[in-house]
């Protein structure tokens, strides 16, 4: 299994962001994705999920093996902490274990509806699916957004000892460390000029 | 597909009541009639059947907009779009969820209502089989309707703009079949159309509804 | 050269150039002409006095009205299949121009409709799915408003004008259905059916429905034009603001 | 105060048309109802001025739920409620704005609308004068309601439910007093209590409207 | 000008969270909230800015001086930045100014609609509102997050040298370093006891 990216280029409200963008990730590898605001990261983590199209390039991985996480999480607020995960495990045929819970110390927030958790609570929660759902490859868009320093630690050891032990791959962008050994890619070199070509309004130009 | 449709029966109850409210909406908007109307028996009567079907099309269009809204707010949309159902499938859960929660309870309740506007009698099974019948068709082309307007902020009276057009010609075979069955006509014609046109509708629009997700996803 | 190459926009700004002032002044000349022959150089009609004149702008804007939409229609299954943006910025263009027509249709018909029938408005089949057809005009025009991204707007108003067509026949049959038990207007209606148009109205209608056409083109042309032209704008804005 | 209402006015604007929409919902409903009820002129006169405040009631409440809402959910509405502005006055400024993109758009329109009803053209007047009294009631009232459900992700069809019925004296005039012009009777009466009814309203609503919102930020 | 807070406690949900709160800043003081995820910051900066009722205790500081910002940071996606901030500006009765907008690097995106912003970009304009407000006491819920470090660093300035040297004060919940010198409050032993006195059920119990 890998993720295969090559000379993908991708836009953003017709905009092109990014060009030329090109890595490649086995079974097991990560890579952090780095940049300053407004550089294409949600973009480009858009577009290797298959929710927008790409401009140019290919992006190659197991069909059915890749999901996407961001700041809106899927948590309904009017369910308990279980049964949004039961959700999740039932949407990909699944089971929910307890092992999941336990990883991001969810265990005695179980019952509680997630309207009433904390701000890192809720996204405790929300990465919790990613446990949960047992895709391969996964795309992850600041997770660690309000988490504290111990969370993140459960959120790299799930990474590393769950994900990436069991031959995952993944791909984070991110501005904090998440103390996580894993190669880092700066966009910032990949950042389209403003003509560059393949915006959809290219052809009024 | 299961897990999405007792999910989302689970939050249209939890959140305040999906079932209780449409219902609610329809019992209010029977009952202002006659306060704008005026008490005259032989009019209410003579309007009932019509006004009946306008009323339940209103109660179920008024909930439309949180068939994806919600889900699409926080994210879940994208989400369910990279799981393994069919987007297509999606959509049906989510008009079918729809209307477990709006179409069903409108139907039961409607012949109750029916008395309150004076509806003769012998039309009470004409409401409740072409209600019965009606109703599936506008779920489905409110969640085709709701998947178009998905992203936008103001969405809500948007989406009744381009679906009150749609609801015309369920509407009107729909209520033909009420006032004919009222009348002691037979009104079997009517009713095999309504039919159609739910059968047409849930042949067609999951698609129609699953492209503009895709596209609104993007 | 395939004939999609007129649907790139830098070659439709091209030809439309030149072509439109001629259509102008053809669309313009044959409405006058029709108008001017139709009112003051044909009788009136015995029964239905000078009125029965407005018939050269309804009849005419009456037809454009429907098949506004029907081109709609194609140019936006053209944009789905082939994704050319002249095709689908042409329905767009199309739309205020056939509500403006049914509007005209409406009116029209209204104020002749009081002296023939005595009311502004009956609930005939033909009067009901016009109004309908109006509802549907307006829903396109309000989701092209409503989208920001130009081709999110494009994609989805394409996908409701293909089934907003399905309901509109659909609301047409439905209409019919529904009055047929009640009767109402359409024995006047048939009274003025285009085989009792007597000849002397018959080539002034013609006229003007040609007028109405070329009228009809060169709108959709000028205001097709305006729409690339904005497109245009928005993406040299849009790239001036990103450098 | 006047840059709240400016910044209201130009989201509604913005956002795909407050204006265009609930107007274009008024028009929906008094189409639909023909469809409903049938095609026969004298049953349409009669009903139509009854129809016509039921459809402009409809109409207002369709938009109710955006008061707050879209301010809540972005967090603006608990700045509002930090800064120098009296929360009666933020009350106010919503509610008016709510009247400018619907009430007043669909008083205009209503006359046009009365034709397709085959509303007797003596009551248009009465028409004009009691929407145009009774609509800012409609969007007072309304704000109170939004104001009391804002918190609730599903409040859409609570706030309906909660609304209706404090809407019913406003309808009862109202449509009372278009009924009398119709018949040729003095509606000044009738007028004078939708008047009445609005006063009220403006008097007594922006306290309970302000007080709701602050329970509902804590 | 002060900020004084005397023996507070709060409650969320009806049940009490922190008890016995107490500090006090003056003109130009900064202070720092700590502690993990959910332990009751963004509670306790509600309470302070006066959006939720406090269980015990009193906050005191001059009334209209006060100002909250959390993520719900009140950006109207289909108004441009400068719509966003004029609005804000107007309504506390000042006039917007450049400053504001250069202060957070937003001049070049002063034209774009919010809604085309990217996440960073929008919080910058979330935390541009408090340079437009003129408010003098700032209760900040993680203001950063999503920023990337130049944007934390715009921040740190704009707080340092524009907020606090002109005598404002600010209470600030964060997990990531700001780079601002100022003490912090680990929240951990205020933590109510889950039988604490107060909760609105307590009359129940
Ligand atoms: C508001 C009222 C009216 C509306 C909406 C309306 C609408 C229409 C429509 C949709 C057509 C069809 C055009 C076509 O098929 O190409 C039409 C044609 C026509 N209308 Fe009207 N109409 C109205 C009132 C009237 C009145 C009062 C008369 C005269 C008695 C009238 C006479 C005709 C005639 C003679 C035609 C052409 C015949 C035909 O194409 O079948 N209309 N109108
Ligand atoms: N509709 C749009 N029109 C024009 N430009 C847009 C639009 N949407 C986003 N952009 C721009 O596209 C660029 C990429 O945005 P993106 O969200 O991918 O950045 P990012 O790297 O994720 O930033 P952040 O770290 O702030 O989240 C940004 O500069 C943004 O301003
Ligand atoms: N409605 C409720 N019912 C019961 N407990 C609640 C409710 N709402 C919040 N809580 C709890 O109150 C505590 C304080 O929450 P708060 O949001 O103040 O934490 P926080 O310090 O801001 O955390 P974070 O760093 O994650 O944002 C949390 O433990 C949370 O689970
Ligand atoms: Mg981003
Ligand atoms: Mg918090």
């Amino acid at each position: 299994m890998h993720l295969a990216v090559t000379d993908l280029a991708c836009a953003r409200g017709g905009l092109p962001v990014l060009t030329g963008v090109s890595f490649r990730l086995e079974a097991g590898q990560a890579l952090i994705l780095r940049g300053p605001n407004g550089v294409g990261k949600t973009t480009l983590l858009r577009t290797l999920a298959g929710l927008q199209p790409a401009m140019a390039g290919e992006v190659d991985f197991p069909a059915d093996e890749g999901a996407y996480a961001s700041h809106a999480d899927g948590v309904k607020l009017t369910l308990s902490v279980t049964e949004n995960l039961a959700f999740w495990a039932a949407v990909h045929g699944r089971q929910l274990d307890d092992a999941a819970l336990a990883a991001f110390d969810l265990t005695g927030l179980r019952d509680r509806m997630a309207g009433t958790l904390s701000a890192g609570q809720k996204r405790r929660l929300g990465l919790a699916r990613l446990a949960v759902i047992g895709r391969k490859v996964l795309f992850l868009d600041e997770p660690t957004v309000s988490l504290d320093r111990a969370a993140v630690g459960l959120f790299a050891d799930f990474l590393r000892d769950q994900h990436l032990a069991q031959g995952g791959i993944a791909v984070i962008a991110t501005h904090i460390d998440l103390g996580l050994e894993a190669p880092e890619l700066d966009l910032t070199p990949y950042r389209a000029a403003p003509d560059a070509a393949g915006g959809s309004d290219e052809a009024f130009l | 597909m299961i897990a999405l449709l007792i999910r989302d029966l689970r939050l249209a109850i939890r959140a305040g009541g999906g079932f209780g409210l449409g219902l609610a909406f329809f019992l209010i908007v029977i009952v202002l009639v006659p306060f704008g109307v005026g008490p005259e028996r032989a009019v209410l009567t003579r309007i009932a059947p019509g006004m009946l079907w306008v009323a339940a099309l209103l109660a179920a269009l008024l909930s439309l907009d949180r068939i994806f809204a919600l889900d699409h707010e926080d994210g879940s949309l994208a989400l369910l779009a990279t799981a393994p159902l069919p987007l297509e499938g999606v959509v049906l859960v989510k008009a079918a969820a729809h209307w477990l929660t709006t179409g069903l309870p409108l139907t039961l309740a409607a012949p109750v209502l029916g008395i309150l506007l004076n509806l003769s009698p012998e039309a009470t099974p004409w409401l409740l089989a072409s209600l019965g019948l009606g109703t599936p068709a506008l779920s489905m082309i409110g969640a085709f309707g709701a998947a178009l307007t998905v992203g936008l902020r103001r969405g809500g009276l948007l989406l009744s703009l381009l679906v009150l057009p749609l609801y015309v010609p369920t509407l009107i075979f729909g209520a033909e079949a009420v006032r004919r069955g009222a009348e002691g006509l037979t009104a079997l014609p009517s009713l095999a159309l309504v039919g159609g046109v739910t059968a047409g509708c849930f042949a067609l629009l999951p698609f129609a509804a699953a492209a503009a997700l895709r596209v609104n996803l993007r | 050269m395939s004939i999609w190459e007129y649907a790139n926009p830098k070659k439709f700004m091209g030809w439309t150039r030149p072509v439109l002032p001629w259509l102008w002044a053809l669309a313009v000349a044959c409405i006058v002409t029709a108008l001017v022959w139709g009112f003051f150089f044909t009788p009136d009609d015995y029964k239905q006095g000078s009125t029965v004149k407005i018939i050269y702008i309804h009849v005419p804007s009456a037809m454009i009205a429907i098949n506004a939409w029907f081109m709609m229609l194609i140019t936006s299954l053209v944009w789905i299949v082939r994704r050319h943006h002249v095709s689908v910025l042409a329905a767009k263009a199309a739309a205020p121009v056939g509500a403006a027509m049914t509007v005209i249709a409406l009116f029209t018909g209204a104020v002749w409709g009081e002296p023939m029938w005595g009311t502004w408005w009956a609930w005939d089949p033909r009067l009901t799915s016009f109004l309908v057809l109006f509802l549907f005009y307006l829903g396109y025009m309000a989701l092209w408003a409503a989208i920001e991204d130009a081709d999110t707007a494009a994609d989805l108003t394409s996908v409701l004008c293909l089934v907003g067509s399905v309901f509109a026949v659909l609301s047409r049959y439905a209409a019919i259905f529904w009055n047929q038990g009640l009767h109402q207007g359409s024995s006047v209606f048939r009274a003025g059916r285009p085989d009792s148009v007597a000849e002397v109205f018959y080539l002034p209608l013609m006229l003007s429905i040609a007028g109405f056409i070329l009228l009809f083109l060169a709108l959709v042309l000028m205001r097709t034009r305006t729409e690339i032209r904005l497109r245009r704008a928005s993406a040299l804005e849009a790239r001036m603001r990103s450098a």
